[in-house]
Parts: structure tokens; C-alpha cells; sequence
């Protein structure tokens, strides 16, 4: 499978989850400039996390009218994968490729803090390796993460069943103490209508090793990888 | 010609910061503070002949990028 | 333009800051009266700021030199060699001023002007540390300060992609109207491919990069000048503001460009702008430079060579590139969407020319810039020190609850949970973070190596007030023992000397002995200090008028490295059935102690003594035991003694764990468990390798003892014959977390 | 009683915000922005007997906590 990291001004996770690709997955992986519109050579493209143009209109909004976005369009009806988390959630959102938006922390401040996610859906190609009701760590760090979109959105998204991790309790309760930003339903991450784009505020690849605390992230990748490795915590669980 | 735009949330969303702005106002001293709401005033310079062509302009801008249809409503001024 | 310019004379050389021997001096130097832009070159460089006038002579004590290091003081940071190739680049920095006027913007551009010491080294930062101080949390105006410069520290350090991995909160009275913003920041290097601010190579092209500039920041006395043109209204300096995501751009550009080879010299233009850069550059390398100011980027109309000099705008750089590579530097920084102008070259006559549409405002020699007067003023030992010095704590009641004590030691603001700040800064991106704000020092690896770095901050301004030399020696011992605690090798130091006005002797006498206390510290324990920053007049002037100090406050950061990552330690108990070790002496004092100022709000009495031998021992046996895998935590005594840090070990972890401890009588059972004293290390071991701790322990030749096991839900201390404390950790884990977050929160 | 509040960086103080969202709208195909601030709109409703008192309170508000003193200035509509 071959990877890109999408580079926004201002993105900062790229590196992050170049190295988790290529030095813990093994997997082929490459820098995509935000101008590059050429896709042709990639599986998945990833959007990471960072300030793409210093997110000082809106996060992610330049960033979501960008060249590299635009050619995402077709990536994706000729069956590519994107995995956008933190600001890339919030770029994918204001390009239009997955409903709704994030807005500023119900706090009001910056949260860097690990969370735990419940999965809701195991059929999507980044989540088919986990258990419906998987309980998942994983650090988030954004001060925009409070998921709305109106009534509407919200009942088809449930009825068609896109709405992948919601922030929960350690044994997994879905409860308001649990939700750090505010988020619409505990939500922290959702699907597109073909299950292709993920969009999540929280970091796989802060927890893609077990000195960062805990490999729950490697999960998303492994998934989409179609394999799995025999000693995943989540097979004893 | 200078025009001015503003964006505001829709009226069904709720408004966190400005809730904490009126709170801290009534703290303050202002329980006479009903209501408030924030917004974003952006003030746009554009070269144009006339000002139907500034405004036309700073509509698309505003559609294109400045305002987020799933969140925000804009008015030009 | 410049014909608007006042003439230089002797009184505007006052409102500019130079004494009247100085502007003789810059007569002599010139053999000439400087012109007014001239005046306003020489009143930056000469300042305190730059110039380091009333401080040189002392910093001359500090022990800069080790076989790691590879940039002592002198340049944008320090750096160290640290294996497998690799350097690390440190320097602390000081924004109290600007953050105490505007906190937000003033905490950010303090840090946007360490993140550019560090890379303009050629280093990539990987993590920031801030040691702060404030008032009494509980004022409102203190909260705004806290809030405000948290904020600020937030927004710069997560959009530019750095994460904040630790530092201090501390609160006295004494800072009030005076708060202290210290922050670090650690990059890393190839050792052979350190950058530095040299104009080297006559000839070479000048480049200005970055952000475009403006009147941010220019020194108050610029107003003098506006009263004499019509430019009066937009002359008034105005705020720095801080732009990370500029400075996200210009780190990546800088790089790239030194990567390519493409770049000569580097340096940031902080504070004195282009004056400091033009002048310092060349003085460094021996050159000369001569600038066209009409190139340089400018985001306002009609301003003169004096404010194009002196602006202080953020995110900018003055770089010298290698002749014939210029259009690679700007396809480089056009790339990052920056601005790139070449704005002079490299000469060989030593002077600095400064030329505005041509007609030369300013000609310089850059020696004579460079080579500010030196002071050594008089300093005298403070009145009444002695009297608080001999303040007997002991003399006072003792609690009636022991419990009740803790309880409210471990929620006064300045040992309580800073859990508050720290959530709200990125604490991992890069994926190096192994130990996050919340142990005594934090943990980053270096991929690619088996290595990894701790890095801690400490500085405690009411043991500097009491002793000044002891103090600040205190001060390193505990930012090394932090490292050391965590598994680290200390390796060098970087110093933050936050003090009151040098023109008062007794002032002058703090730092003079404060100096000498980080020097004895760190040639015993064999630190380099590497780099540093000097900042005085931290003082708030009174209704009566009386100018009110803050607490002397030399910030200490140490960095240090772990031969293995995976061999680590944190603060906190590990699970039931464990032992605990206590580690060093037994002599400790309640004279400054947290516990004296939380309870009875005094400031009084005299420190415990420090043996640098044996703290160099405890702290060597420490790593030792961190290194082997015997120590399950390792946890200094600092504020709040020994209680303290075992109710730490108790409730900082992911899960909360009791224990119970015996230990000898003292004096008062108050001093035994409160008292503060060095060289103090709390470590617990796995029973079944305990006699291999304690074979270590016989090696390391340093008191220790087994004082208790870890276990249940309580935390037990038996002093002599009586329980003193006994109570549930949930109790004071309660108290810790809402100490300090209910006055923000 | 509807009372506007404007609140914009003092000339002179760099736009952050303004200068990236100019340089990103130029590079959405609108060359024709000449220049671009942005600043907060906020819009609070005041208990007030009259427009007068409304605005005097506002004003106060603004001096205590909405405005900026250092950075921002204000304008009541
Ligand atoms: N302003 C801050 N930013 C980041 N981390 C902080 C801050 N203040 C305190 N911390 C972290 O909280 C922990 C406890 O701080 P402190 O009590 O000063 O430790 P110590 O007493 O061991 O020096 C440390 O890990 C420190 O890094
Ligand atoms: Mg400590």
C-alpha cells in the first residue's frame, strides 16, 4: 500500500506519521506538497494535524481550498482511502468532503490530553480489524474539535451508520465527563458515505508505539492495511 | 472601495464564547447584559469601478472562503 | 526624510538611556557627535539589554567550558555533543516585561524568540520549557496574568509544532506587579552542521527574511523624535504581536536553505532588530557590513533609518548567503510563501555603513558597537538579612493535625497540580515526548538512536532572598537531581537571572552571590553553562514610591541524556508491595520552606547546608539505580519536604497507590516531614531485588536508608513513636489537583 | 436595546489574521484585494431605558473587558 502525507504552511504532523508508516508499518510512504495535484501513485493519502496557514481564519479553511484537496475529488471516485486527523478532520470538513464542522473547544481552551473512543463501526476499511464496542487510547491536541452539524446531517450519518469513534470512559460509557472539546454526541470521528474518508480529531500516530503509551493507533493503519498483527492487544481483550 | 463583512454564527447555534463574555460581563457588574453574541468583522479593501462590483466581489469572497455555510451567515455592509 | 531628525546631543542621549560619560565615550570612539540614527545604533547595542553592562564582569565566574561542548555563551544558543553524531542546542530566555504589559503576546513572542535562538543554529527545536512566576493566585488581576500567558505559550508553541514538555509555576507576593515568563527551548543538530551568527566571507550578499517591519516594539524614546516632524501619531511604538505561523514558514525555510549549504551566517533579529544583527554579525566574524534600509520590507509608511533599525517586529532574520547562490535562497523562501530581499553585503573595513536611498545615516565601527562599556558596581550585603537569617523556625506552634498540614501543603497554589497549563500546550508532537509534563523531568528520545534527553527548570526565589549563593546553588542541584531522578546524565546548563535593578548595591550583591553559587554548583557537579540571559529591573514601583523587588530568581535549566530510553524512571509508585528508599542526609530546615510560607506567610529562617560532593553521589547513585532497572520511581525532595514527595509518589500517577513509612524523630515531627533540605531522593525497588539496590547503595558511599513499602489506600507516616499522618491519598489527591486549578478554573 | 460593538486592532499592530486571509484569498483568484483587516463584531443586548444609557453601559463594557486597551480600539453602533 502507498501512503502520502499531504505538507499544508503549517501542518505539523507530517513527520509523525511518516515515521509511524515507514518505521513501524514498514509500509511505502511520501511527502505530498499542498500544490501537487497528481494522486496517481497513492492508496491513502493522509491530511495531518498542525495549523495548516496558521488556521487563522477558520481551521483548516485555506487549507480545504487548496490544490492538493481539490484533486482529492477524483482520488476518491477512483477508490482511493484519506485519513485526515486534527486539522486534516477539520480540512475535510470545510472542503466539503465530509459533513458538518468542527468548531472551538466548548472549554474555550487548547486540550492536549489522551482520550479513550468507543468504536461504533467496524465496516469501514480503516476500523474492520476492531471489535464493535473496541475500546481505544488515544491522545487528542486541537482547540477547534467540538464536531456540530445540523439535525438533518446528524440522522443520516446515524441511519447510515458513519459515525465511527465517539469519546467515552474507560469502560466505555458514552458520557458528557467523558467528551473533551464538546463534540455533538460524544462524536470524535466519522466515515464517508462509501466508508473511503475518515475524518477524527484524536492522533493514531501519537499511539502507534508502545513507548508513546500505547499502539491503539497502529489499529487504524493495521486495518487498513487488511492485517493484522497476532500480538494487538485488542485480540486478548 | 472599502467594504465590510460581517460573519456571524447562525441564529440555532449556540454561541460558547459569547455566553462566556456575558457571564463575565454580569461579573463584572452588567446584569443588565441580556444578550451577546460574537462575531468576526472583516474589512476588505477591493479595487473595483463601482461599489455594486466591490460588493459582488466581496460576496464571492465570502462564499469561497470567508464564511462557513454549516456554521455561519454573513451580511455585506 | 532624515532632515527631520533631531540632533544628537547630550540630553537626548539621556532619554535614550546613555549615561553622560557613555556619549563622551561614542564622541571619542567617533572622533565626531554621532548623528541621530548613530545615537540611536549605540543607545541598543549599549544598552543593559544587549550589552550585559552591569553584568559581564560576574558572568565572567560561570564555568563554560567540558569536553561535550561544542558552543559556549556568546552566540544564539549553547550547544552540546551528545552522541551518535547528534548535538543538542539549549538556551533560556526571559519575557517578563512584554508579557506583564500584554500577558498573551508577550508570553508568545518570548516564545517565538527562543524557538529562533535554537534555529538559527541549524537545530530543529523538538521541545519548550516555561518557568513561570506570578502574584497571589487569588487576586483577579493574577488570575488575567496566568490565564493571559498560558494562552500565549499555547497558541505560539502549538501552532508552530513544538511541543511544551514542562517547567514551573510558582507564586510570591513579591511578583505581583511583576511576573516572570522564562522559557527554553531544546533543539537538536548534526555536531557538524552547527550554524552561527558570523558575517563571514567579504563580499557575501545580505539577505533579510521574514516577516515585513514595522514600528512594533521600537524604544519609548523614539516618541522624543516624532515631536519633531508631522509623522507624531503613527510613531508611537506599538505591541510586538506574534505570528507562530510565520515563524512555522521561516524554521522550515531556514533549514532547507541550511541544508543546501546555501547559507552562511544566521541571526535572529530580536531585540534591537537589524542594529543588533548588522553589527553583531560582522564584530563576530571581523568583518564589516554595509545595508541599503530603503530594501527592507516595511509594513508602514514614512519611517526613518532609526525605526527600520530598531523595530523590533517578530519573525525576521538577517542572513549572510554563500555569493552566487542568491536565487537559490529565494526560490527557497519563496517556496514557504516568505519574503527574501537582499538588503547589503559582507564588507572587509570593519565599519557598518547604513545607507536610506542611498545617502549614508550611519557609519559605524562594529567593534565600537560591540564593545560596550563594562561596569563593575558596588554591592552591598542587605540590611536585615541577618535578622531573617537567624529566625528560628522551631520557635513556632506546631500543627494540631499533621493530616490537616499536608492537606493544605499539597494545595498551596505553588506544589498543587499544574495539570491546569499543561493540558492546554501540545506535549507530543514529534513523537519524541517518553515522559510528559507531570515528573520531575521530561523524557524525549532521539529517534535513530538508543538515546534519549531529560530536561528540567527549577529556581526557588525565596531560598535565593534568604541566601543568594546557597539558593541559586540550590537551584542547580535540584534541576540536575530532577534529571538525574528521571535517569539523565546532567550534561550543561542554561541560566535565567531574573533579579531587581543592578544600580542598587544590595540588589548587585544577590546577583553577585547568586552568580557565585551557580558557578561553585556547577563546576562541582561538572555543568557547563552553556548560555543564558540576564534580566534586571524586575521591580514595581509602590503607591509610596519605594521601588519593590521581586525575590531573586535565577531560573536553572538543565539538560541531560539517557544512554538507554528505555531505561527511565517517573516520580510516581508503581503498585502495592513495593520498598521505599530514602536517599541522602538527614539535615533539613524549615527556613524557606513551602511549609513556613503556606502556613505562617513568613519568608525567614536559614536553608539546610549543601555538600556538592554528596549531592554529586546521591545524584550519581540515582541514575545508577534508574540505569540497572531497580528503580521502580525515583523522586527528589523539594517544596513541601519529605511528606510531600511521597504523597507526589502516592496520587501523580495513572493510579492512585498508599503506602506506609517510618521514620526516625526529629526536633519536631513538622521539620521531619515538611522540612526542606538537598540531595533527597525517594526511590522505590521491586523486594526481590533489593539486595542489589542495596549493594548499590554501599558502592554509591551515601546515607540511605529503607523508610516503608508501597500499599492500600493510605498514606501513613510514623515519626519516632507517633503516627503523624495517616489519611487517604484520594483526600490529597483531591487537595493537589484543586489547589492551583481553583483560582484559574 | 440592540447595541453593535466593533473591535479592531490599533493601526500599526500587525493583523496576523488579516495579512494570511489577503494572501489566501489572492491566491483564490482575487488579486483585487488591495488590503484586509479583521476584527470582532459583538452584539449585546442591554437592558436599557434608552439608546443613550444602552450605548454609555456598552462603552463601559468595552473599557472593562470587550476591548483590549494595548492592542484594540473600539466603536459603538
Ligand atoms: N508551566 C508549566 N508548563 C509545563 N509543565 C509544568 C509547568 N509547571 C509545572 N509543570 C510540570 O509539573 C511537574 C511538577 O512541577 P514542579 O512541582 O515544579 O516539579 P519539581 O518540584 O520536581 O521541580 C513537572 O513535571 C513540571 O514539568
Ligand atoms: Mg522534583
Amino acid at each position: 500500500m502507498r501512503f502520502g502525507v499531504v505538507v499544508f504552511p503549517g501542518t505539523w504532523s507530517d513527520c509523525d506519521f511518516h515515521y509511524v508508516i515507514s518505521e513501524v508499518l514498514r509500509q511505502p510512504v511520501k511527502y505530498v506538497w499542498h500544490r501537487d495535484r497528481n494522486l496517481d501513485d497513492l492508496d491513502c493519502v493522509i491530511l495531518p494535524g498542525g495549523f495548516s496557514y496558521g488556521d487563522y481564519l477558520r481551521a483548516g479553511a485555506v487549507a480545504g481550498r487548496s490544490p492538493v484537496v481539490e484533486a482529492l475529488g477524483p482520488f476518491i471516485d477512483r477508490g482511493g482511502h484519506v485519513l485526515g486527523s486534527c486539522n486534516g478532520f477539520q480540512i475535510l470538513c470545510e472542503a466539503g468532503l465530509l459533513p458538518g464542522a468542527l468548531m472551538r473547544n466548548e472549554c474555550l481552551q487548547y486540550r492536549c490530553q489522551s482520550t479513550h473512543l468507543v468504536v461504533d463501526n467496524v465496516d469501514t476499511p480503516f476500523t474492520r480489524g476492531l471489535r464493535p464496542g473496541q475500546i481505544l487510547g488515544m491522545p487528542i491536541s486541537h482547540g477547534e474539535g467540538k464536531y456540530y452539524c445540523d439535525v438533518a446531517t446528524l440522522a443520516r450519518l446515524k441511519q447510515n451508520n458513519r459515525i465511527v469513534f465517539r469519546y467515552a470512559t474507560a469502560d466505555g460509557q458514552v458520557t458528557r465527563a467523558a467528551n473533551p472539546n464538546g463534540s455533538l454526541e460524544n462524536i470524535a470521528g466519522i466515515v464517508s458515505e462509501e466508508g473511503t474518508v475518515l475524518g477524527l480529531m484524536p492522533h493514531p500516530e501519537r499511539a502507534a508505539e508502545r513507548t508513546m503509551g500505547g499502539t491503539d493507533g497502529l489499529l487504524i493503519f493495521q486495518s487498513l492495511l487488511g492485517s493484522l498483527v497476532e500480538d494487538g492487544s485488542f485480540l486478548k481483550r | 472601495m472599502k467594504i465590510r463583512v460581517l460573519v456571524r454564527l447562525k441564529p440555532g447555534i449556540l454561541d460558547v464564547q459569547g455566553a462566556a463574555v456575558k457571564r463575565a460581563l454580569v461579573g463584572l457588574g452588567f446584569p443588565d447584559v441580556a444578550d451577546l453574541r460574537v462575531g468576526k468583522v472583516i474589512e476588505v479593501d477591493v479595487d473595483a469601478p463601482s461599489e455594486a462590483q466591490a460588493r459582488s466581489r466581496a460576496d464571492e469572497m465570502c462564499r469561497k472562503l470567508l464564511a462557513n455555510p454549516v456554521l455561519e451567515d454573513y451580511t455585506i455592509e | 526624510m532624515t532632515g527631520s531628525e533631531p540632533k544628537a546631543t547630550p540630553d537626548l542621549a539621556r532619554d535614550l538611556g546613555l549615561s553622560a560619560d557613555e556619549y563622551d565615550r561614542i564622541i571619542q570612539r567617533l572622533g565626531r557627535e554621532p548623528t541621530y540614527t548613530e545615537l540611536g545604533l549605540f543607545s541598543a547595542l549599549w544598552s543593559e539589554h544587549c550589552a550585559y553592562k552591569h553584568s559581564r564582569v560576574f558572568l565572567a565566574r560561570l564555568p563554560t567550558e567540558g569536553s561535550r561542548v561544542l558552543q559556549g555563551p556568546g552566540e544564539n544558543a549553547g550547544a552540546l555533543d551528545i552522541g551518535d553524531g547528534w548535538a543538542v542546542v539549549f538556551k533560556i530566555e526571559s519575557h517578563n516585561h512584554p508579557s506583564f504589559i500584554e500577558p498573551l503576546q508577550g508570553a508568545a513572542t518570548g516564545v517565538g524568540g527562543i524557538l529562533r535562538d535554537i534555529f538559527t543554529m541549524g537545530a530543529r527545536p523538538i521541545a519548550i520549557l516555561d518557568s513561570l512566576r506570578f502574584g497571589d493566585p487569588g487576586e483577579p488581576r493574577t488570575r488575567r496574568l496566568i490565564e493571559g500567558v498560558v494562552a500565549g505559550i499555547s497558541w505560539y508553541g502549538n501552532c508552530f509544532g513544538c511541543p511544551t514538555v514542562g517547567g514551573e509555576i510558582a507564586f510570591a507576593p513579591e511578583y505581583g506587579g511583576n511576573p516572570l515568563v522564562n522559557v527554553m527551548c531544546i533543539g537538536l543538530v548534526r555536531a557538524d552542521r552547527i550554524f552561527r551568527a558570523r558575517a563571514e566571507g567579504v563580499g557575501n550578499p545580505v539577505f533579510y527574511v521574514g516577516n515585513k517591519t514595522g514600528r512594533d516594539g521600537i524604544h519609548g524614546a523614539t516618541m522624543a523624535s516624532a515631536t519633531f516632524d508631522e509623522h507624531a501619531e503613527e510613531r508611537r511604538p506599538t505591541v510586538q504581536v506574534g505570528d507562530p505561523f510565520t515563524e512555522k514558514l521561516l524554521l522550515e525555510a531556514c533549514l532547507e536553505a541550511m541544508n543546501r549549504g546555501a547559507v552562511v551566517g544566521i541571526q535572529d533579529m530580536g531585540a534591537a532588530g537589524l542594529a543588533c544583527c548588522t553589527s553583531e554579525m560582522p564584530a563576530r566574524a571581523g568583518t564589516g557590513m554595509e545595508v541599503e534600509l530603503s530594501r527592507v520590507p516595511q509594513r508602514e509608511t514614512a519611517m526613518t533609518p532609526y525605526e527600520i533599525l530598531l523595530s523590533e517586529s517578530q519573525e525576521r532574520m538577517l542572513l549572510v548567503a554563500a555569493r552566487g547562490r542568491e536565487d537559490e535562497v529565494r526560490r527557497i523562501f519563496a517556496k514557504w510563501e516568505l519574503d527574501a530581499v537582499e538588503v547589503g553585503r559582507v564588507t572587509a573595513d570593519g565599519w557598518l555603513t547604513v545607507r536610506h536611498h542611498g545617502e549614508v545615516v550611519a557609519q559605524v565601527p562594529v567593534r565600537a558597537l560591540a564593545e560596550a562599556p563594562r561596569y563593575e558596581k558596588p554591592t552591598v550585603r542587605p540590611a536585615g538579612l541577618k535578622e531573617l537569617q537567624t529566625f528560628d523556625p522551631l520557635t513556632l506552634t506546631e500543627p494540631a493535625d499533621y493530616d490537616e498540614a499536608l492537606h493544605a501543603l499539597l494545595a498551596s497554589p505553588t506544589i498543587a497540580s499544574k495539570e491546569w497549563a499543561y493540558r492546554q500546550y501540545d506535549q507530543q508532537v514529534g513523537i519524541n515526548t517518553l515522559v510528559l509534563p507531570g515528573s520531575d523531568a521530561a523524557v524525549l528520545r532521539i529517534k535513530g538512536t538508543r538515546r534519549a534527553l531529560a530536561v528540567a527548570t527549577d529556581g526557588n526565589g525565596r531560598q535565593v532572598l534568604l541566601d543568594p549563593r546557597l539558593g541559586a546553588a540550590l537551584a542547580v542541584c535540584e534541576a540536575a537531581r530532577n534529571v538525574s531522578c528521571a535517569g539523565g546524565q546532567p550534561l550543561g546548563v542554561t541560566d535565567c537571572l531574573n533579579f531587581g535593578s543592578p544600580e542598587r548595591p544590595d540588589i548587585l550583591w544577590q546577583f553577585a552571590e547568586a552568580v557565585e553559587g551557580i558557578a561553585e554548583a556547577c563546576r562541582a557537579l561538572e555543568l557547563p553553562v552553556v548560555g543564558g540571559n540576564v534580566s534586571f529591573y524586575n521591580e514595581t514601583v509602590q503607591a509610596k514610591g519605594t521601588p519593590q523587588a521581586i525575590l531573586p530568581t535565577p531560573v536553572i535549566g538543565v539538560v541531560g541524556v539517557l544512554e538507554d530510553s528505555e531505561r527511565l524512571a517517573t516520580q510516581w509508585f508503581k503498585g502495592a508491595g513495593h520498598r521505599i528508599a530514602l536517599l541522602g542526609p538527614d539535615t533539613v530546615s524549615l527556613g524557606g520552606s513551602e511549609y513556613l510560607w503556606a502556613r505562617h506567610r513568613l519568608v525567614a529562617g536559614a536553608l539546610a547546608p549543601l555538600d556538592l560532593a554528596l549531592e554529586r553521589r546521591v545524584q550519581a547513585a540515582t541514575q545508577a539505580a534508574v540505569r540497572a532497572g531497580l528503580a521502580l520511581s525515583a523522586h527528589d525532595c523539594s517544596e513541601g519536604g519529605l511528606a510531600t514527595a511521597l504523597a507526589e509518589g502516592c496520587l501523580t500517577g495513572p493510579e492512585t497507590v498508599g503506602c506506609t513509612i517510618d521514620v526516625p524523630a526529629a526536633t519536631r515531627p513538622s521539620l521531619a516531614l515538611f522540612g526542606e533540605g538537598p540531595s533527597r531522593v525517594v526511590i522505590s525497588v521491586e523486594p526481590a531485588r533489593s539486595a542489589e539496590f542495596e549493594g548499590l547503595m554501599a558502592e554509591s558511599a551515601i546515607p540511605w536508608r529503607w523508610i516503608g513499602t508501597t500499599g492500600g489506600a493510605r498514606l501513613r507516616i510514623r515519626v519516632g513513636s507517633t503516627i503523624a499522618i495517616d489519611t487517604v491519598v484520594e483526600g490529597l489527591e483531591h487537595a493537589w489537583r484543586r489547589g492551583f486549578e481553583r483560582h484559574v478554573a
